[in-house]
C-alpha cells in the first residue's frame, strides 16, 4: 500500500439550516493513496457529498462547523489561509458534481467554463493556448467533434457528454486529488461504463487519488480499491473492497448488497431493499443511527438503542465495522439476509 | 410583477420558482406540515399573522365595535370644528369620546370609520385577490397542461390584458359604469361600486398568477405522475384538479398573499386620482390621500390611517415573504 | 452639512409635532360678506379715458408668476368664457368696455376702445353706437378700428370658434340660433346683420328688441378686435394677436404662457390697465397644494407669484392663523352663487320646496366644504355683490337649519327626493342627504360624472329632483341673473339655465317689466323680485356664495379679487422690489 | 430569430388593434357628452346638436371607427374646428385642449421619458446592487437593513413618499426647487434638479421592490450547483458572484424590468399628480376628468404600444442573455 496522499481525520460537518443543525458528518476518518480509488457509498442523505465538498472546502462558513483535519499531502487544509485553499481547489484537488446539468453553467459555453478553470490557475495561459487545451481535453474524454463542441451550451449537449464536459473540467489542471460524485448516476449503461474506463485511464496517466462517490455497488465493485460505507453521517464499514464486498460485516452494507442485482447471477432470493427511510440529519435516532432499520437491532440486547458503536477492527486485517452485533453471530445473521459471503 | 410603485396588478413572487421537491434528508412529514412547522417557528410570521388577524378581527366586527364605542361611522360632529373647518382641541380632536379625532371639514369620528373603512378596503382586497387568482390559476391550468393552440390562443389574451393601460380604463369605466345599470333615480348601492373595483382588477390583474401556474404546469406535466395517471386514462379534469392543482397550491398561496395587499394600495392609489369608492362609504384607501393633504394642518388625521395602512401591508409583505420561506425552505434566510 | 440637514429635519418634524400637540379653539380672522357693490355706468367720456390712476408703491419691471393647475382651455378672445380666461384677456385684448373696480365691490363701467360705454342712440335699447378712441393700436402699430370689433364679433358666430359668450350674437340674430341666421364662413368679409362700421371710429349695433344690458355685455372678452388679415383660424386660440399692454411671446400649450410688454400699447387711451411688470409668466402643472405650499415658502420665481388655485381648505388651518401670511393673503367674498336647485316639474308642491328652505344648515355644509374661507352663507338667490342688493332671509331657520319648522311644513310626509351632485363634490352630497333626512325627507344621492353633468341637469326632462347649481353673472345685475335662471319662456328641451323650471306667469310679467327699465334704476326692482320668488315659489334653496382666499409671494403686489367674477385681476399687478 | 421577430410583431399589431376596437367602443358607447363642454353657458340643443354633427359623432360607430383607424395610418381631414388635415399618425383632435392629440404627445412625452428612464436607471442600479450585497452578507447587520429598507419601502404609498419629500426637501428645507420640466438639451441642470424628487420617490419605492426581487433570486442562485462549480474552480469569490451568479440571477429580473419601464411609460399617473408635472400620466388623468374623449383614446393606444414594445425588446433582450431561450 502506497503512502496516503489524502488524509481525513475525525471529520465532523455541521450545517445549519432552517429546520436546525443538522449533523451531517460525524467523526469520519478515511485515506486516499495517489492512484488509488476510495468509494464512499451510502443511500442518499448519508453524507457522502457532504464529506466530498468538506475536503473541497466547498461549505460556507457562515452556514457551517467543521471540525477535524483534511490532509493532502501532509498539509492540513483547514488550518490554511483561504486564498491558498483557493488555489488548490480545481488545482490539485478537483471535484466532479452529480447532475452536471446543473452543475455547468447554462449561459456559458463548454469551452469557456473549461478555459476559465484552466486560467484562473495557470496564469500565463493566453486566451488561445487554453482553447486549444480545452478542445483536446474534450476529444481525450471522448467528445466528437470537441473543435464544434467547445463553442457550444450546457444543454446542447447530451447527459452523457455533459458529464464528459464536467470531467475535462475538472482534469483540465491534472488534479492530485479527485472526487468524483455520483458521475455516472444518471447515465445508462454503456455511458456510465465508458466514464468509469475513462476515469480509469486517467487515473492511470495522473496518478490522481480518486474519491468516487456512489451509492451503486456495482460501480464501487467495478472501480474501488477501497470501500467506505456511510449511515446517518458515520462510517459504518471500511475496508478494502474485496473485504467489504466479499466478507460485509454491517447490516446496513448486506441490506445494500440484497438490493443490488449483481452480473454474477442473482443472489439467494429476490431484491430486498432496505425497509424504512433514511434517517434526519437533524434528529438522529438516539444509539445506533440504523437501528430502526435493522432487523437484528434486537439481538444487541437493547445495546443498539442505547450506545452508538465504535467503528472496531473485524474479519481481516484494516476492515473495519461499527456494529452491536456480537462478531460471532455476524455469519449467521447475515445468511438470514440472504447475501452470500 | 408590473408598476408595483404606481399600481401592482401582477403579483407574483419571483418567476422561475419551481416548487422544491422536499429534500429527502426531511421526508417522512408532509410537505405542508413540514411548512406549518417552519412557519410556526418564524418569529415574524407568527407576529405579521397575528397583525393580520387582529386586523381581520376587527373589520369583520366593526358593528360590535360601532355598538361598544356608542359612535358610527356617518355621525358627524361638526360642532367639534372650528370656523375652518378644522376640530378644535388637542391633536385633530383627540379625546375620551373620539380616540383618533375627528374628520377636518366633516366631523365624522375617525376611529370608526378607519375601523369600517378597513372592512370596505379587506373585503375588496380579499374578493380581489381570490378573484384574480382563481382566473389566473384556470387560465394557466388551460394554458400550460392543453398547450398547443390553448396556450397560444390564452398566451394572447393574455398580452392583451397586459397591454390594456389599467389605470386608463379604471378611470374611464369606474365612475360611469353605474349608469348603465342602474337607472337615473335609483339608489346605487356602494356593493355596486365595490364590485366594479373588483371587476376592473379582475380583469386586468390574472395575469401575474396565470403565467406562473402556466409556466408550473409545463415543468410538472412531463413528470412521472402525471405520465403515469395520462396512462392510467385519467381524464382531463382529474388530471388538471386531482393531479396538478394540489401540487401548486405552494406558488398559488404566495401569490395570493402578496396579491393581498397589492389590491389594498392598488385601491387606495385609485382613490388618489377620484376613482374608487365614493363618499360617504368609509373607505381606508380613500381616507388616507384624503389625509395626506392635511400633513401639515392636522398631522393627526394623517397618522392614524397612515400607519395603519403601513402595518397592514407591511404585515402582509411579511407574511407572504415568511409563507415563500416556509414553502420553499430553498429561499429560506 | 450633516448637522444642519439633521437640524432642519428636526425642525421640520418639530414643527409637525407642534401642529399636531397645540390646541385648536377655533380663532381666526372672518370675511366680510355683506358688502354691497356700487356700481355705475361712466356718463363723463372723461372716466374712461387713461391712463389709470398709479398703483400705490407700485413699480416697473419684473416678472410676476402666476401658477395654475391645468391649462387655460381658450386664449381667443372670441372663445374665452371661462374666469381664468375673462382674468388673463384684458392683458392683451381690450374691449368695447371694461369694469373700473377697486376689488372692493365700487365699480364704474367705463369705455375701452370705444369712447363711453356706448349711446343708446334713440332712448328705445335698439339702436346703440360706440366711437372708438383714437392712438389705439395692436401689437404691430396698426390702429385699431371699428371694422375689427365688428369682424372680431362677427367670428363668435362661427361654430368653429364656439365657446364664448352669445349674448350679442343672439341678440344681433334676435334668435337662440344665430349661428344658422348668420353663416360665419360663408358670409366672411361682411358682419351679421345689425352690426354696421359706417367707418373706422363707428360701430353700431341694431337691434329687433331693446338689449339695455348691451354696454355691460360688450364688457366680455368676445368684443376683443381682430384684423381680418390677422385671423389666423384656430390659431388664435394659443397665439392671440394683441390689443392690450402685453403680448403672448411664448405659449408651450399646456405648460407655459409668457406675455411681454406691447411697446405699441398706449397707457394714455386706456382707464384701467397698467404696464408695470416687464413680463408674465403662467406656469401650469402645480395643484393647488403645492402652489399654496410654494407660495408660503416664499423663495426664488415664487416671491412674485400668486397661486391661482387659491388655498386649499385643507391647508388654512396652518395659513389662517399665520401672522407673517397676513400681508400676502387675499381673502374675499366672490359673487359666485350657489344654490340647491329644486327641480319644480318634478316637486311641484311648493310646501316641501319651502320646507327644504327651512332645513337647510349652511352652517354645516360650509364646514364641510372647507369653512369660512370657502364659502359664506347666502339666503337669496342673488349675491350680495349684485348692484341694488338687499338681503333677507324668506324662511328664518338659523344658521344650522330648523327641523321642526320644515316638519311642520311636510305635514306627516316623507318626501321621497333624488338629489343628483356631481362624483367630485360627493362629500356635499353625503352632508346634505344627512341634513335633510333629519328633516323628514328621503334623499338619494346620485352621483353624476363630471363632465356629463351640465348637459344632463340642462335637459328639461331631467330625472332628479334636486341639484346644486352655480351661477356668477357676468355681469353684476339682476338682469343677468334672474331671468336668466327663472324666466319659464326661455325652457327649452336641453340646454336650459332655468334649471329649477320655473314658469310663473306673475313672475314672467315682472322681468318684462323691470328690463325695460334704465339699467341704473333696475337695482331696486330685482331685489324685491328676488324677495317675491323665494316667498311665492322657492325654486331653490340658497346656499353660499364662493369665498376667495389667495396667497401671493412676498414681492408680488397689486392683486384684488375681482368684483366681477371673483378671480384675481392683473390689471393692477406689480413686482415690488 | 428572423421568424420569431415577424410572427411576434404581427401578434403585436393584432393586440394593438384589438386594444385600439376594445377601447374606442369602451369610450365612446359610455355615457358622457364631450360637446357639452364646449359652450358652459347658453348652449342650445341645436347648436350642441350641430356641433356634434361637426364633430362627427352622429356617424355610426363603425364608420367613425373606421375614420379613426384610417387617421393612424395615412392621416385624416378633420372640420375646421378640429385644424383640418390632421397627418398620420393621426390620433384625433382635442377640442378641450384645442390641440391635436398627436401634439399633445410630442409635448408630453419628454415629460414622461426624462422622468421614467433616469428614475429606472437610478432603481435598478439601486435595488439591484441593494439586493446582491444583502443576499451576499445574508444574516448580516447590513442584510437585516437591506431587508428592511426593502419591506418598508414596498410597504409605502408613491403618493405619501412624495407628499413627504415635497414637504421636507422643496417646501421646507428648500434644497430641491419645485417640481417642473425643462428640456434636458435646454439645460442640463435644471433638468435634473426639476425632477430630481419624482426620480428619488420612484426608485426608492421600486428599488425596495427591485431589492427584494434580487436578493430573494441571488439567494435562490447561490445555491445552485453551478455556483458551486465555479466555487470548486478555485475562482475568486468576485469572480464567482460577480460573473456566474449575477449573470444568472439577473436574467428573470430583466424581464421584470423591461415590463415595468414599457408600462410607466404608459404613464406614471400618481408620480406625475404628485409632483404636478404635466406629463402623459397627467395628461390622461386631465382628459378623463375632463372628458377629452381623443386624448383619452391617444393615451390608450400610446400606452399598450409601450407595453407591447417593451414586451417584444423583453423576449429579445431573454434570447441574447440565455442561450437556452430560442426564438420560434
Amino acid at each position: 500500500m502506497s503512502v496516503p496522499y489524502l488524509r481525513v481525520e475525525n471529520l465532523t460537518v455541521r450545517l445549519r439550516s432552517s429546520d436546525g443543525v443538522v449533523r451531517a458528518v460525524n467523526d469520519l476518518s478515511f485515506s486516499v493513496a495517489r492512484g488509488r480509488t476510495l468509494g464512499i457509498v451510502g443511500e442518499s442523505g448519508s453524507g457522502k457529498t457532504v464529506t466530498g465538498l468538506a475536503v473541497m472546502g466547498l461549505h460556507d462558513p457562515r452556514r457551517s462547523e467543521i471540525g477535524g483535519r483534511i490532509l493532502v499531502d501532509g498539509v492540513d487544509l483547514q488550518a490554511l489561509p483561504e486564498p491558498e485553499r483557493r488555489r488548490l481547489r480545481g488545482g490539485d484537488l478537483a471535484m466532479i458534481f452529480q447532475d452536471p446539468l446543473s452543475a455547468l453553467h447554462p449561459y456559458y459555453t463548454v469551452g469557456r467554463q473549461i478555459t476559465e478553470a484552466h486560467r484562473v490557475h495557470q496564469k500565463g495561459v493566453g486566451r488561445a493556448a487554453a482553447r486549444r487545451h480545452a478542445i483536446d481535453l474534450l476529444g481525450r474524454v471522448g467528445i466528437p467533434q470537441p473543435q464544434r463542441r467547445v463553442d457550444q451550451y450546457p444543454h446542447e449537449f447530451s447527459g452523457g457528454m455533459r458529464q464528459r464536459a464536467m470531467i475535462a473540467m475538472a482534469l483540465v489542471n491534472n488534479p492530485k486529488v479527485l472526487i468524483a460524485d455520483e458521475p455516472t448516476t444518471a447515465l445508462d449503461v454503456t455511458v456510465q461504463a465508458q466514464i468509469l474506463d475513462l476515469l480509469a485511464d486517467l487515473q492511470r496517466e495522473y496518478q490522481s487519488a480518486i474519491i468516487m462517490i456512489t451509492h451503486d455497488l456495482g460501480v464501487v465493485r467495478q472501480v474501488a480499491h477501497d470501500v467506505l460505507v456511510m449511515y446517518g453521517g458515520r462510517a459504518v464499514e471500511q475496508g478494502s473492497a474485496a473485504q467489504v464486498l466479499g466478507d460485509p460485516q454491517h447490516p446496513y452494507t448486506w441490506g445494500l448488497l440484497a438490493s443490488v442485482p449483481t452480473l454474477r447471477g442473482p443472489v439467494a432470493g429476490d431484491l430486498v431493499p432496505i425497509p424504512g427511510n433514511p434517517p434526519s440529519l437533524v434528529h438522529l435516532p438516539g444509539g445506533c443511527a440504523f437501528h430502526p432499520r435493522c432487523r437484528f437491532a434486537d439481538r444487541t440486547g437493547g445495546a443498539s438503542r442505547e450506545r452508538v458503536p465504535e467503528l472496531l477492527p473485524s474479519g481481516q486485517a484494516g476492515h473495519l465495522a461499527a456494529c452491536h452485533l456480537p462478531a460471532a453471530d455476524r455469519r449467521a445473521a447475515r445468511t438470514e439476509t440472504g447475501v452470500s459471503a | 410583477m408590473a408598476l408595483p410603485a404606481e399600481v401592482d396588478l401582477n403579483p407574483a413572487p419571483p418567476p422561475a420558482e419551481p416548487a422544491a421537491p422536499v429534500a429527502p434528508e426531511v421526508a417522512g412529514r408532509s410537505p405542508s406540515r413540514l411548512a406549518w412547522a417552519r412557519l410556526k417557528k418564524d418569529r415574524v410570521a407568527v407576529v405579521s399573522a397575528a397583525v393580520i388577524v387582529l386586523m381581520l378581527v376587527i373589520a369583520l366586527g366593526a358593528p360590535l365595535i360601532e355598538w361598544a364605542y356608542g359612535i358610527g361611522p356617518y355621525d358627524d360632529f361638526k360642532a367639534r370644528l372650528d370656523r375652518f373647518g378644522m376640530p378644535l382641541g388637542y391633536a385633530g380632536g383627540i379625546d375620551g369620546d373620539h380616540w383618533f379625532g375627528v374628520e377636518p371639514h366633516l366631523g365624522r369620528d375617525i376611529f370608526i370609520r378607519l375601523v369600517y373603512g378597513m372592512r370596505t378596503s379587506l373585503l375588496i382586497a380579499t374578493a380581489a385577490a381570490t378573484l384574480t387568482s382563481v382566473i389566473g390559476v384556470l387560465v394557466g391550468l388551460a394554458a400550460g397542461f392543453l398547450g398547443r393552440w390553448v396556450d397560444a390562443i390564452l398566451g394572447w389574451v393574455m398580452d392583451f390584458a397586459l397591454a390594456m393601460p389599467f389605470m386608463v380604463f379604471a378611470l374611464a369605466v369606474v365612475p360611469t359604469v353605474a349608469l348603465r345599470f342602474y337607472g337615473p333615480r335609483d339608489d346605487i348601492p356602494p356593493l355596486f361600486r365595490g364590485v366594479v373595483l373588483v371587476g376592473i382588477f379582475a380583469v386586468f390583474g390574472w395575469t401575474g398568477t396565470a403565467r406562473l401556474v402556466r409556466g408550473q404546469v409545463i415543468s410538472l406535466r412531463e413528470r412521472e405522475f402525471i405520465e403515469a395517471a395520462r396512462a392510467a386514462g385519467a381524464g382531463l379534469g382529474h388530471m388538471l384538479f386531482k393531479q396538478l392543482l394540489p401540487n401548486l397550491w405552494a406558488p398559488i398561496l404566495i401569490s395570493f398573499s402578496l396579491a393581498l395587499p397589492s389590491y389594498v394600495t392598488a385601491e387606495a392609489a385609485l382613490s388618489f386620482l377620484d376613482v374608487g369608492m365614493v363618499e360617504p362609504v368609509p373607505d381606508f384607501g380613500r381616507m388616507i390621500n384624503k389625509s395626506i393633504n392635511y400633513l401639515q394642518s392636522d398631522p393627526a388625521y394623517v397618522f392614524f390611517p397612515g400607519i395603519t395602512i403601513f402595518v397592514m401591508v407591511l404585515a402582509f409583505n411579511l407574511f407572504g415573504d415568511a409563507l415563500r420561506d416556509a414553502l420553499d425552505p430553498r429561499s429560506s434566510r | 452639512m450633516r448637522t444642519r440637514a439633521a437640524s432642519a429635519a428636526g425642525a421640520a418634524l418639530a414643527l409637525l409635532l407642534l401642529a399636531a400637540c397645540t390646541e385648536n379653539k377655533g380663532e381666526g380672522p372672518s370675511v366680510d360678506v355683506n358688502r354691497q357693490s356700487t356700481g355705475v355706468i361712466a356718463t363723463d367720456p372723461a372716466q374712461s379715458r387713461g391712463p389709470a390712476a398709479e398703483v400705490a408703491g407700485a413699480a416697473k419691471g419684473g416678472t410676476f408668476h402666476i401658477l395654475r393647475q391645468s391649462a387655460i382651455s381658450h386664449l381667443d378672445p372670441q372663445r374665452i368664457y371661462s374666469f381664468v380666461g375673462l382674468m388673463t384677456a384684458p392683458l392683451y385684448s381690450r374691449f368695447l368696455t371694461t369694469w373700473k373696480d377697486d376689488g372692493k365691490g365700487h365699480l364704474t363701467l367705463v369705455g375701452d376702445l370705444a369712447e363711453t360705454p356706448g349711446t343708446d342712440v334713440n332712448k328705445d335699447c335698439k339702436t346703440w353706437e360706440f366711437k372708438i378712441k383714437d392712438g389705439v393700436k395692436y401689437e404691430d402699430g396698426s390702429a385699431i378700428t371699428a371694422k375689427d370689433i365688428a369682424y372680431g364679433i362677427s367670428r363668435a358666430f362661427s361654430p368653429d370658434y364656439s365657446g364664448g359668450p352669445t349674448y350679442v350674437q343672439e341678440w344681433l340674430a334676435d334668435s337662440p340660433q344665430f349661428d344658422k341666421a348668420w353663416d360665419f364662413k360663408a358670409n366672411k368679409g361682411s358682419f351679421p346683420p345689425g352690426l354696421t362700421a359706417p367707418d373706422d371710429k363707428t360701430l353700431r349695433f341694431t337691434f329687433a328688441k331693446g338689449h339695455c344690458d348691451l354696454p355691460f355685455a360688450v364688457s366680455l372678452p368676445y368684443t376683443a378686435p381682430v384684423p381680418q388679415a390677422k385671423d389666423t383660424g384656430l390659431g388664435l386660440d394659443t397665439q392671440p394677436f394683441s390689443s392690450g399692454p402685453y403680448k403672448v411671446t411664448k405659449n408651450t400649450v399646456g405648460t407655459e404662457i409668457v406675455l411681454e410688454r406691447n411697446t405699441n400699447w398706449d397707457p394714455a387711451t386706456d382707464p384701467v390697465r397698467h404696464q408695470y411688470p416687464d413680463r408674465f409668466v403662467w406656469t401650469f402643472g402645480a395643484d393647488p397644494d403645492a402652489q399654496a405650499n410654494r407660495i408660503i415658502a416664499d423663495s426664488g420665481d415664487d416671491q412674485t407669484a400668486l397661486g391661482w388655485g387659491g388655498v386649499p381648505a385643507s391647508l388654512v388651518g396652518t395659513t389662517i392663523n399665520n401672522a407673517s401670511l397676513k400681508s400676502r393673503s387675499i381673502l374675499s367674498p366672490t359673487p359666485s352663487a350657489n344654490r340647491l336647485t329644486i327641480n319644480t316639474l318634478r316637486v311641484t308642491d311648493v310646501n316641501i320646496r319651502r320646507a327644504l328652505n327651512y332645513a337647510i344648515d349652511r352652517d354645516g355644509l360650509i364646514k364641510s366644504l372647507g369653512g369660512d374661507t370657502v364659502a359664506a352663507p347666502m339666503t337669496t338667490l342673488m349675491p350680495s355683490s349684485t348692484l341694488g342688493f338687499v338681503n333677507y332671509d324668506a324662511y328664518p331657520a338659523g344658521p344650522s337649519g330648523n327641523v321642526e319648522k320644515a316638519k311642520e311644513l311636510l305635514a306627516g310626509k316623507t318626501p321621497e327626493l333624488v338629489l343628483g351632485v356631481l362624483d367630485t363634490d360627493a362629500e356635499t352630497g353625503a352632508q346634505l342627504e344627512a341634513n335633510l333626512e333629519k328633516a323628514g325627507f328621503k334623499i338619494t344621492v346620485k352621483l353624476i360624472p363630471a363632465d356629463a353633468k351640465l348637459d344632463e341637469t340642462s335637459k328639461k326632462n331631467n330625472p332628479w329632483d334636486l341639484y346644486i347649481d352655480s351661477w356668477a353673472a357676468d355681469w353684476p345685475s339682476g338682469a343677468s341673473i334672474l331671468p336668466v335662471l327663472f324666466d319659464g319662456r326661455t325652457i327649452k328641451d336641453a340646454g336650459n339655465n332655468n334649471r329649477s323650471y320655473l314658469n310663473d306667469d306673475k313672475i314672467n310679467v315682472e322681468f318684462d317689466r323691470v328690463l325695460a327699465m334704465d339699467p341704473a334704476a333696475q337695482g331696486p326692482e330685482w331685489a324685491k323680485l328676488d324677495k317675491k320668488l323665494m316667498e311665492d315659489d322657492a325654486p331653490a334653496v340658497p346656499l353660499y356664495v364662493d369665498v376667495a382666499y389667495y396667497l401671493h409671494g412676498s414681492k408680488a403686489g397689486g392683486i384684488f379679487v375681482s368684483s366681477i367674477f371673483g378671480y384675481p385681476s392683473f390689471v393692477d399687478a406689480h413686482v415690488k422690489s | 430569430m428572423f421568424r420569431f421577430v415577424v410572427k411576434r410583431l404581427l401578434s403585436a399589431v393584432l393586440v394593438l388593434f384589438a386594444v385600439t376596437m376594445l377601447s374606442f367602443l369602451m369610450f365612446f358607447a359610455l355615457p358622457g357628452d364631450p360637446v357639452s363642454g364646449m359652450c358652459p353657458k347658453n348652449c342650445t340643443a341645436e347648436r350642441l346638436e350641430r356641433v356634434r354633427v361637426e364633430l362627427g359623432l352622429r356617424e355610426p360607430k363603425l364608420v367613425q371607427y373606421a375614420g379613426y383607424v384610417k387617421g393612424i395610418f395615412v392621416g385624416r381631414d378633420l372640420g375646421t374646428a378640429q385644424g383640418g388635415h390632421c397627418d398620420a399618425p393621426c390620433l384625433g383632435f382635442s377640442y378641450v385642449r384645442s390641440e391635436a392629440v398627436t401634439d399633445t404627445f410630442k409635448r408630453v412625452l419628454p415629460v414622461t421619458l426624462s422622468i421614467v428612464i433616469p428614475a429606472a436607471v437610478l432603481w435598478l442600479v439601486l435595488g439591484v446592487g441593494l439586493g446582491m450585497i444583502s443576499a451576499l452578507r445574508r444574516g448580516t447587520l447590513l442584510d437585516r437593513l437591506a431587508v428592511g429598507f426593502a419591506l418598508t419601502g414596498a410597504s409605502l404609498q408613491l403618493y405619501f413618499v412624495g407628499a413627504v419629500l415635497l414637504l421636507v426637501f422643496t417646501y421646507t428645507l428648500r434644497w430641491i426647487p419645485v417640481p417642473h420640466y425643462t428640456p434636458l438639451l435646454e439645460d442640463p441642470l435644471d433638468w435634473a434638479s426639476g425632477l430630481v424628487l419624482a426620480w428619488m420617490a420612484l426608485a426608492f419605492l421600486f428599488s425596495a421592490i427591485y431589492a427584494r426581487l434580487s436578493r430573494a433570486q441571488m439567494l435562490e442562485t447561490l445555491s445552485e450547483d453551478f455556483v458551486r462549480t465555479a466555487r470548486a474552480k478555485g475562482l475568486s469569490s468576485w469572480q464567482v458572484h460577480g460573473r456566474h451568479a449575477l449573470r444568472a440571477a439577473i436574467t428573470p429580473l430583466v424581464t421584470i424590468a423591461g415590463l415595468d419601464v414599457g408600462s410607466a411609460l404608459g404613464g406614471t399617473f400618481i408620480t406625475e399628480t404628485t409632483f404636478g408635472l404635466q406629463g402623459l400620466g397627467r395628461t390622461t388623468v386631465d382628459a378623463v376628468h375632463g372628458g377629452d374623449l381623443p386624448t383619452v383614446m391617444g393615451t390608450v393606444i400610446l400606452a399598450s404600444v409601450f407595453v407591447v414594445v417593451a414586451n417584444i425588446v423583453v423576449d429579445l433582450l431573454y434570447a441574447v442573455i440565455d442561450p437556452r431561450v430560442r426564438l420560434r
